[in-house]
């Protein structure tokens, strides 16, 4: 059992367990608390001084943020004291800071922002001064932009800590500190695998994705192109959010939304998981029932996690899934499959994905399989951030649209599409099917639950048809070492590995959490993000991927079989190592 | 009766004349028969100041000061010939610094532990091992003694030690903070080159104390000379079983290793510290949790600073009463100050909590440089402190008097401040100071005191407005409030207490434009009196901004739009022509 | 290993520190050695060596008196312990030839 | 840096302290000491070697002022800035050294020969004001004197 403390926040007497802080006790009872640094998702880093509350009995003023609440502590949270001390240091703050809020990406989303428009500030006091630090565009996915940064330390924490990247860090001190990769080489030159962690917790408009929003109206405006477009599974559950919805599903309203933006084909990027599946599930089976290559095969369609392999693990190489990642398949069968059947010039094809991510900015040029139709397979990704700014450019009244139904050849998806949107979910997709293909019958129970959950590393054993299969699913960067050791440690004392399974996510609860995602993730949103991916798998009749009828018809029309001549041409891909990384 | 030597010193007599006086006193020892019976020996220092002629005769040890021409006879009669003491002309010798800390010092070869040894070491932590045997009564001493950190805020030393102790866990740590960073104090430096044992064996007390097995000597890079010292005190105490495996076959084992600043002043913050030690940056992490409950890789651990710990055997090996009876009712004991400044014998000066600053500067110090001058104020404590003005240097030196004036102790530097300083200056100095050394990771600190400093600047450039004080008061409040650590907390102090005392000041330069001190040079005007330039014209030659005009028939003169007031002209004019003001 | 008993810490304290009669101490921390302390310690040891003067030279920690740097703390039977401060190498020779050597005070350099 | 073995430097200093704990900054005190600054070369190597990020790396060293990441000059130039020396004039001698030099603080001479810092207190007070050039302490300094005392450097 937990301590219980009891204290009084102004005049209310709040019960919380011992070791909450002030600022969560105090949200408690209805006071909120001023703060820039502290993100729900992050422990206090106590780098603004905004949140300080008084402590009876002392005349100094403490942060709220990383100061527990103690036995009877009398709080006051704010009297004009505490306020003028506040207006102080947020005058402060935005001294050293551009105001360039019209022309900036985060402008009415930003927490900087918001804050000096709740205190108020319309006149400057303290002398403006600037820091001459260029912007840092080299990743062509994460764009820095020091002058802007206020150094609450989100992002040096998840890069460093979350993700075990190191991509980010603080350099100099004092006046001169910044974040900047380690020893002043750019993004581009540095770890970093383009997760999007920073931009997605950067307060500030400091850190923030590449906009290809334009290139996406050009192509729309083009009436020589032909657009296409499909949603990613973690985005229909998160748009909702940039409009004051939580945990809602709009995969239909979205259909409708495309469509009346433009584009001519509205397809999902869940079908091609289904493809994803048949195609993983068949290479697990090849490796674990006919022994045909090395386990644990791991899973591959993160591109964070591909890049961090490919920079930091590349002896785990031969344990990837050549399986191209679900958008990657989607486009190559757009400007294959699709142009055939339709008989259109693959080159008018615009193939957009919308992504939870910013890694898939990466990936539709990491490498020459990126091209199997021949052409870029993909034209253009815009993160779930950009797609809200996109609905509100476009004046459509998102929330009211009617549902619509997507195009079908390659849109309609099956449960265990869907959920490749949540950690785990890629492995319980797979099992789904892997089952069928050895035991040539369908699992009673499609559920695999062991691999659920927010737990960093969840380790299971799953029963195939008498035969075990250990599965190991890890989700966020931190926690990929620990599995990836365990295997390294086996393999070099030859002995029987640990799993035969392995899947990975870069983000903290897997494609949900996705850097490209909405701003202020935290658990809470994590999970009810989860829950909503989860619901549209119990909603759906068919719940394995195998079962999709335009899979069916996909591989029976086109393909052929899975991981024949035709797959590997268009859905699987290879890895090398990049030259060594120094985190 | 034995052979007398005269010392004889001038320390500022008005009536008379030192040359002349020895002549007389040789003049008169002849005559009394007594010229070989002593010997004169002007001297250069005596250790007393402003108190006329003084005489030292050795070896009876006695000080005459205030002595007179009409004197002579009646000391060579009484007291070289008769060995008989003069009451009326005896000066009070009483030396009113008391050395604690710095006892060894001087004393002691550093290499040397026998040195040590003989001179008493170790018998404190022979005392705690051997008969107190006990953690709880070590600590008890602490709290008799009544010893508080020497390191700025004056904790009672045996509270943390308490609070460590208590903490239930496998490892804990001792960690002597000897990151002495306030620029002009450097007591810390003097103890570990001049004693480094003692630090060494108040290190392992205090790891007894605390149960700790590991302690570290974090010192900064910049004094290599005590590494080295304390690295060789280390191996000597290791090699005579006094650290080690069961130290004086006590059944205690304590190890421990020097770690090495890297030039941040901050790190003297505790936690900041810690961060160092562990290899990281130095920034400060939020309190709680304290580090006598999370500190070091996350053990407890306590940190005291180098002259704390310095004085921790005596108190064993005398007893915490001894202690408690030097000092003053809150504060025991004593405290080393590093005097500079405007003060003629800038030094280490060690003495008993409540004596007063004008005791310390006139009578220990020797008073000021430049008599002439006037003497303004006194700084203590560093960038953390304040200044107090010449109406309170009776003020008895302890913590709390010190907090109520507006100062504070600190790690003990003291600044002799004369009307030839700038009060803007001080403040500018001592502010620019702790911008250079925030460590950036608070916003409150980072750029209120960049801000602090902009707008100082702007003031001592003649560009200030009224206004400004208010923001800069406004900034300061932030500052002490919402910053993160003592130095963001502190670091306003020297301008808050400047404002304090000497508006006046700040106010001259805003409205009248006028540097009292003639120190801030954006200030001054620079003018050639007509009446003592010659007309060389090498002051034209030397203005690098072509400033000054004229001709050899006219005279010159400065255009003080262009001027820079980079002072080259003074500099170069041989007939002081050339006059700031 | 040398440890040391109690009982020889003892004896050791009771015979205290400056065990011969005649020494002289070097003040040799930084702020005496920015300020020439070394010379004045190495030429006290080679002068006393050439020489033949038989004294203690040691070295010692400051002893606070800055301004007065490089110090030099001479004991010697028959004269009372005087300190000389500003000493130089060459006042170093003088305090070995006329204080050591003659017992008679260098004038000019006492400071204590 | 004629006779840098920066390979076999760096194990020896990283076999004496890999074992401890926290002991980064030793380890780039054991560098900075062989070469007068830690080249990046060190902190690729050490960052493999030890298995800490570069990142962590370089955030230490250019937090603390002790660190350089350049070669220093031939002969480096400390000018004290601390309260005593403050209040004696040791702006003036900085004012006096860039003058002379062309140079900045932090900065190092065209030639190579002399690089200048300003320190916070050689805890030489009584010698105040002080500057450094090598290991040879220079007090009571007169701005007039800098030049005379700079052509002793060659």
């Amino acid at each position: 059992m937990y301590k219980m403390i009891e204290a009084v926040i102004n005049g209310i007497k709040v019960e919380v367990k011992e070791g909450t802080t002030i600022l969560e006790a105090a949200k408690k009872v209805q006071i909120k608390i001023p703060t820039l640094c502290k993100h729900q998702d992050l422990p206090p880093s106590a780098a603004c001084g905004l949140c300080i509350v008084k402590i009876k009995g002392s005349n100094k003023m403490f942060r709220a943020c990383c100061t527990p609440l103690e036995e009877k502590m009398e709080i006051v949270t704010n009297d004009p004291d505490i306020v003028a001390v506040r207006r102080t240091v947020l005058e402060l703050i935005l001294s050293n800071h551009p105001n360039d809020c019209l022309t900036c990406a985060r402008n009415n989303n930003c927490e900087l922002q918001k804050l000096a428009a709740d205190f108020g500030i319309s006149e400057e006091h303290f002398k403006k001064f600037l820091r001459q630090i260029p912007k840092d565009s080299s990743t062509g996915v994460i764009e820095l932009q020091p002058e802007k940064c206020i150094l609450c330390g989100r992002c040096i924490y998840v890069c460093q800590q979350d993700q075990d990247v190191w991509a980010l860090s603080f350099l100099e001190r004092g006046m001169g500190t910044r974040i900047s990769p380690a020893g002043d080489i750019n993004m581009g030159e540095s770890p970093c695998v383009k997760c999007g962690q920073c931009s997605a917790h950067c307060p500030t408009g400091a850190i923030v994705e590449k906009d290809d929003t334009e290139r996406v109206w050009a192509a729309l405006r083009d009436s020589e192109k032909h657009c296409v477009v499909q949603i990613a599974p973690a985005v229909r559950v998160a748009i909702g959010e940039a409009f004051g919805v939580t945990g809602a599903n709009f995969t239909n309203k979205l259909y409708a939304l495309f469509r009346r933006m433009g584009f001519k084909a509205v397809f999902d990027t869940n079908f091609a998981a289904d493809v994803c599946i048949m195609e993983e599930a068949s290479e697990f089976v090849e490796r674990f029932a006919h022994k045909k290559g090395p386990l644990p095969l791991i899973t591959s369609c993160c591109p964070a996690w591909v890049d961090f392999m490919e920079k930091f693990h590349p002896d785990m190489i031969e344990h990837f899934s050549s399986t191209k990642s679900p958008h990657e398949i989607l486009g190559t069968l757009t400007k294959t499959y699709y142009t055939e059947k339709h008989n259109i010039d693959p080159k008018k094809i615009f193939g957009v994905s919308i992504m939870p991510c910013t890694a898939k900015k990466y990936e539709i040029t990491r490498s020459g399989e990126m091209f199997a139709s021949g052409l870029q397979d993909i034209d253009v990704v815009i993160t779930t951030r950009e797609l809200a700014r996109m609905i509100k450019q476009s004046g459509i009244d998102f929330l009211n649209l009617p549902d619509e139904e997507c195009d079908h050849m390659l849109g309609d998806y099956t449960g265990a599409g869907v959920i490749f949107g949540a950690t785990g979910g890629v492995m319980e997709a797979a099992l789904r099917t892997a089952y069928h293909f050895v035991t040539g019958k369908e699992a009673e129970k499609v559920e695999f639950k062991t691999t659920r959950g927010l737990k960093g590393v969840k380790e299971s054993e799953i029963n195939i048809a008498g035969t075990k299969v250990r599965i190991a699913v890890a989700h966020g960067l931190s926690h990929v070492e620990e599995v990836i050791n365990k295997i390294r440690e086996a393999k070099k004392k030859g002995e029987e590995l640990p799993y035969h399974f392995v899947e990975v996510m870069a983000c903290p609860g897997g494609c949900v959490g996705g850097g490209g995602q909405p701003y202020m993730v935290c658990d809470e949103l994590r999970k009810e993000r989860t829950a909503a991916i989860y619901q549209d798998d119990d909603d759906r009749v068919l719940r394995v991927s195998h079962k999709n009828p335009y899979v069916k018809r996909l591989y029976a029309d086109y393909i052929g079989n899975p991981l024949g001549d035709k797959a590997h041409k268009l859905f699987h891909t290879e890895y090398k190592s990049r030259p060594q990384y120094t985190r | 009766m034995p052979h007398k030597i005269i010392l004889v010193k001038d320390t500022g007599a008005v009536e008379n004349k030192g040359v002349d006086f020895n002549t007389m006193l040789a003049n008169q020892l002849r005559d009394s028969g007594a010229a070989e019976k002593a010997s004169i020996v002007p001297v250069a220092d005596i250790g007393v100041y402003d108190k006329g002629l003084v005489l030292r005769i050795l070896p009876d040890n006695v000080t005459y000061s205030n002595v007179r021409e009409a004197d002579i006879k009646k000391i060579i009669e009484q007291t070289v010939l008769a060995g008989k003491i003069i009451e009326e002309l005896s000066h009070d010798g009483r030396d009113k610094q008391l050395r604690i800390v710095l006892k060894n010092c001087g004393l002691v070869d550093p290499d040397s532990i026998d040195d040590y040894i003989r001179a008493g070491g170790y018998q404190g932590l022979r005392k705690a091992l051997l008969e107190l045997k006990s953690q709880d009564k070590v600590i008890e001493e602490l709290k008799k003694s009544g010893l508080r950190g020497r390191g700025g805020a004056g904790f009672p030393t045996w509270m943390k030690w308490s609070t460590a102790k208590n903490q239930k866990t496998d490892q804990k740590y001792m960690i002597c903070n000897g990151d002495e960073g306030d620029p002009g104090a450097y007591m810390d430096r003097s103890v570990l080159e001049g004693d480094p044992h003692a630090v060494v064996e108040g290190m392992i007390i205090a790891g007894y104390a605390i149960g700790a097995s590991k302690g570290y000597l974090y010192i900064r890079a910049e004094y290599p000379l005590a590494v080295k010292r304390i690295e060789k005190a280390l191996e000597d105490a290791r090699e005579y079983g006094l650290l080690g495996e069961n130290i004086l076959e006590s059944g205690f084992t304590y190890e421990m290793e020097i770690r090495l600043g890297a030039g941040a002043f901050v790190c003297g913050e505790e936690t900041a510290l810690i961060a160092s030690v562990e290899g990281k940056r130095g920034t400060p992490k939020p309190r709680p949790p304290f580090p006598a409950v999370k500190g070091l890789w996350d053990k407890p651990s306590i940190i005291n600073n180098v002259e704390t710990l310095a004085a921790v055997p005596q108190i064993l090996s005398n007893g915490g009463d001894w202690l408690a009876k030097i000092g003053t009712a809150t504060s025991k004991g004593t405290k080393v100050f590093a005097i500079t400044g405007k003060i003629k014998n800038s030094g280490l000066v060690e003495v008993p909590m409540g004596i007063t600053l004008r005791e310390i500067v006139f009578e220990v110090a020797g008073g000021l440089l430049n008599p002439e001058k006037k003497i303004k104020a006194v700084q203590t404590g560093g960038p953390s402190g304040g200044v107090i003005p010449k109406d309170f240097l009776d003020t008895p030196v302890d913590y709390e008097n010190l907090g109520k004036l507006g100062s504070i102790m600190g790690s003990g530097g003291m600044i002799v401040i004369d009307e030839t300083d700038c009060m803007v200056d001080l403040a500018k100095f001592y502010l620019g100071f702790c911008v250079d050394e925030s460590c950036g990771k608070c916003a409150p600190c980072r750029i209120g005191g960049y801000q602090m400093l902009q707008l100082l600047n702007k003031i001592s450039n003649g560009e200030g407005e009224l206004a400004d004080l208010d923001k800069l008061k406004r900034i300061a409040y932030a500052m002490q409030k919402a910053s993160l650590c003592g130095l963001g907390q502190t670091a306003a102090n020297p301008v808050l207490s400047t404002l304090k005392y000497f508006e006046d000041e700040y106010k001259a330069h805003i409205v009248n434009k006028k540097c009292p001190a003639g120190k801030c040079k954006y200030l001054l005007m620079y003018k050639i009196g007509e009446d003592k330039c010659k007309r060389c014209g090498v002051c034209v030659k030397n203005c690098p901004t072509q400033a000054i005009s004229g001709n050899r028939e006219k005279g010159f003169t400065i255009d003080q739009v262009k001027c820079i007031k980079c002072g080259n002209c003074t500099e170069v004019c041989k007939f002081e022509a050339v006059a700031k003001e | 290993m040398k440890k040391i008993s109690v009982e020889t810490m003892d004896s050791m304290k009771k015979e205290g520190v400056d065990t011969s009669k005649n020494w002289i101490k070097v003040g040799m921390s930084t702020c005496g050695i920015a300020a020439g302390a070394d010379v004045v310690y190495a030429t006290l040891l080679d002068e006393a060596k050439k020489r033949n003067i038989e004294v203690v030279i040691k070295k010692c920690g400051c002893a606070g008196k800055c301004f007065a740097e490089p110090l030099v703390e001479v004991n010697v039977e028959g004269l009372p312990r005087v300190t000389y401060g500003k000493v130089t190498a060459e006042v170093a020779v003088t305090i070995l030839e006329r204080h050591v050597r003659n017992k008679k005070l260098v004038k000019d350099y006492i400071f204590f | 840096m004629e006779t840098k073995n920066l390979d076999a430097d760096l194990e020896r200093i990283v076999k004496k302290w890999k074992d401890k704990k926290g002991s980064l900054i030793m380890i780039l005190h054991g560098m900075q000491n062989l070469y007068g600054y830690v080249p990046r070369e060190t902190a690729l190597k050490l960052s493999q070697t030890l298995d800490v990020p570069l990142a962590r790396i370089y955030e230490v060293i250019t937090f603390y002022n002790y660190f350089k990441l350049e070669p220093p000059g031939k002969h480096n130039i400390s000018v004290c800035l601390g309260t005593a020396c403050y209040l004696k004039g040791a702006a003036d001698l900085i004012d006096e050294v860039k003058k002379l030099l062309e140079i900045n603080e932090g900065e190092t001479t065209k030639d190579g020969l002399f690089h200048l810092d300003v320190v916070r207190c050689l805890g030489c007070c009584g010698l105040a004001p002080v500057m450094m050039i090598d290991e040879k302490v220079y007090g009571k300094v007169q701005r007039k004197q800098i030049a005379e005392i700079l052509q002793n450097y060659h």
